[in-house]
């Protein structure tokens, strides 16, 4: 079955970022398929690779990047979401004339047609927020 | 359906709205903060029983063990499901609605 | 962006708000969804239940530079017809609880009790919720 | 003390504990989502009433005004003030207390 | 930093927690205020009020590698002591409504109930709300 | 008087931010003395250069810059919250070995006891979040 994936806070400050990465491996161990997941509303601060947990916390964005390597998943970030909370890749700081981008491996910048789209193809879109 | 509940139904509104507008015979998972509403004790007891009538009430083992809860710690009739068993009721239950 | 694989398939997706605007985002980045998802043809219903009633009421005034210094929104709302995005529902209980009628909302809308509301739910193939 | 209340009664529990746990005297100040607490024709309305007699009550105005409402449609004994009678209630009332 | 400049005044720092533990961040990065203060040697005492009183439950049961992938950081109540934080008070209502006792909570604290709760409030110079 | 005040939730998310600054401003105006605004928990994450809100919006992150330069106010971010979350100055980045800083200007990193501090120095403390 193929599992579509809202992520709607940020790292840390809510436990949706932490339920959604336990939900989306189970889904993966299980031998389903994951068509997307979707970083929304400041769920897009989970792509920021200049995070620095404690070293015996959990590292909740290298956690999604090296999920992402292990499965070939596609982690997309909302732009509009993105541009106003300060998430940026090489492009989008270019175009913006910014001096620095901040996205992690493993995550790409696109549209909320992307959320739609994940809507329409996947069997089942599962939201976690707060 | 799947209906989530991710929040304590002390702090917010979510379990009864939940409860009051979710079709008959749907599912419906305790979370997070939410697995609070699902064991035995507290003011919401009787209600969450009652749920149990209409509903299939399942709530999440590792967040009820990380806050110090055991399976043995929930209310009658409410089954705890590890994240495997939350993977299979949103794949036998149609569509999710999340109560955020 | 690969519209086109979803070409063909429709499907009923429902907006679930509960969420009182300008207090979180989620009220406007809901509607940035709405006006995205547009485009894809799909059976779209929106609900406002809980807070999210408050999200419809009439004479919003507030502007970037007085007030709480956020921009009124709230107009966008009566823009949905153009965008063929017409089935708007509220539920009864929350108008009640809140002391509102429709004549408060600043669209048309459908009043649901429970038990409309509960089978509107029913039929959704996709709920986004906020 | 003045206290404050951002979070609306219906979908938090931040309005209860405060009424619930102030010391009498306090100013209480609703503001954000909040100000749905002050305002006549909803199912706190009789609550936030019988508050008056303990609290002085307040309602920031420019949260009022962007969510569609005016300062006639306040509860009658909840005073309106804007961001400077905000300072003002903070400078008069001794400690605060964020009821988040 | 210039720490000196408080030398001398004692105020009365009230931490209010509120909130459950893992759920959102509050209730760790409130711990991490408390720890850090201790060095200020002023006159501190924890609030445990609706769900805060769940962050001192037994048994929490967590870590990085398993469960919800969170750690654990109840037992950092326990050093408190060690800090000289050690008026730790729990609003009766807040117990009762939880179905909880002292003999659930993994330090020893003072049942308070609305009065006192209030009236402790009302002494305070400063109060941190988490 | 003396105001500090603390900053708990980012931009856009949670009115906090926006409530926090027009309360500022508001106290700055009527005479009164601002001795820090403390960001923490996501609260660090108004302290991004790297913000593009749409051009219609407020900017959130810029009106603090800004009044930061009018009053000449002292903007705190706590080191342990904007590590974990990813705000960065040149030099943590540097120390860190992350290949970019993303604070803007006007705002600096230090630990918690500066909010202590804030709470001892100041006459009032008023905490926004969420």
């Amino acid at each position: 079955m193929k599992f579509a994936i809202q992520v709607n806070e940020g790292p840390y400050q809510h436990q949706a970022s932490d339920s959604a990465y336990q939900f989306t491996k189970a889904v993966l161990e299980k031998g389903h398929e994951i068509f997307r997941v979707f970083f929304y509303h400041d769920g897009v601060n989970n792509a920021s690779r200049l995070t620095i947990p404690p070293q015996d916390d959990r590292h909740i964005v290298n956690r999604w990047t090296d999920l992402a390597k292990q499965y070939n998943l596609d982690l997309v970030v909302c732009v509009a979401a993105a541009q106003r909370r300060g998430m940026l890749d090489d492009n989008e700081a270019k175009r913006a004339g910014k001096d620095a981008s901040n996205m992690a491996e493993g995550f790409r910048i696109s549209g909320l047609g992307q959320l739609i789209e994940a809507g329409i193809q996947a069997d089942r879109l599962v939201v976690f927020g707060d | 359906m799947l209906q989530t509940v991710n929040k304590s139904p002390f702090e917010k509104n979510a379990m009864q709205s939940c409860l009051r507008l979710s079709p008959q015979g749907s599912a419906v998972l305790f979370y997070e903060d939410g697995v609070y509403a699902a064991v035995k004790g507290t003011r919401f007891e009787s209600q969450i029983k009652e749920a149990t009538q209409q509903f299939s009430v399942y709530a999440l083992l590792p967040d009820l063990e990380a806050r110090g809860m055991r399976a043995e710690d929930v209310i009658d009739g409410v089954k705890t499901v590890d994240y495997s068993g939350f993977v299979d009721l949103v794949a036998d239950n149609g569509a999710v609605q999340a109560w955020l | 962006m690969d519209d086109m694989e979803g070409e063909g398939t429709i499907k009923k997706f429902l907006y679930l708000n509960r969420k009182a605007p300008y207090g979180t985002v989620y009220a406007l980045e809901s509607l940035e969804v709405v006006l995205i998802g547009a485009a894809f043809d799909q059976d779209v219903s929106l609900a406002f239940v809980d807070d999210g009633v408050y999200q419809i009421r009439k004479n919003h005034n507030t502007k970037v530079d007085s007030g709480i210094g956020m921009k009124d929104f709230s107009k966008t709302y009566r823009v949905l017809e153009d965008y063929d995005v017409e089935k708007l529902y509220v539920e009864k209980e929350s108008m009640e609880e809140r002391g509102l009628t429709k004549d408060d909302l600043i669209v048309p809308v459908e009043i649901m009790d429970r038990a409309q509301m509960a089978a509107l739910m029913a039929e959704q193939d996709v709920v986004l919720s906020f």
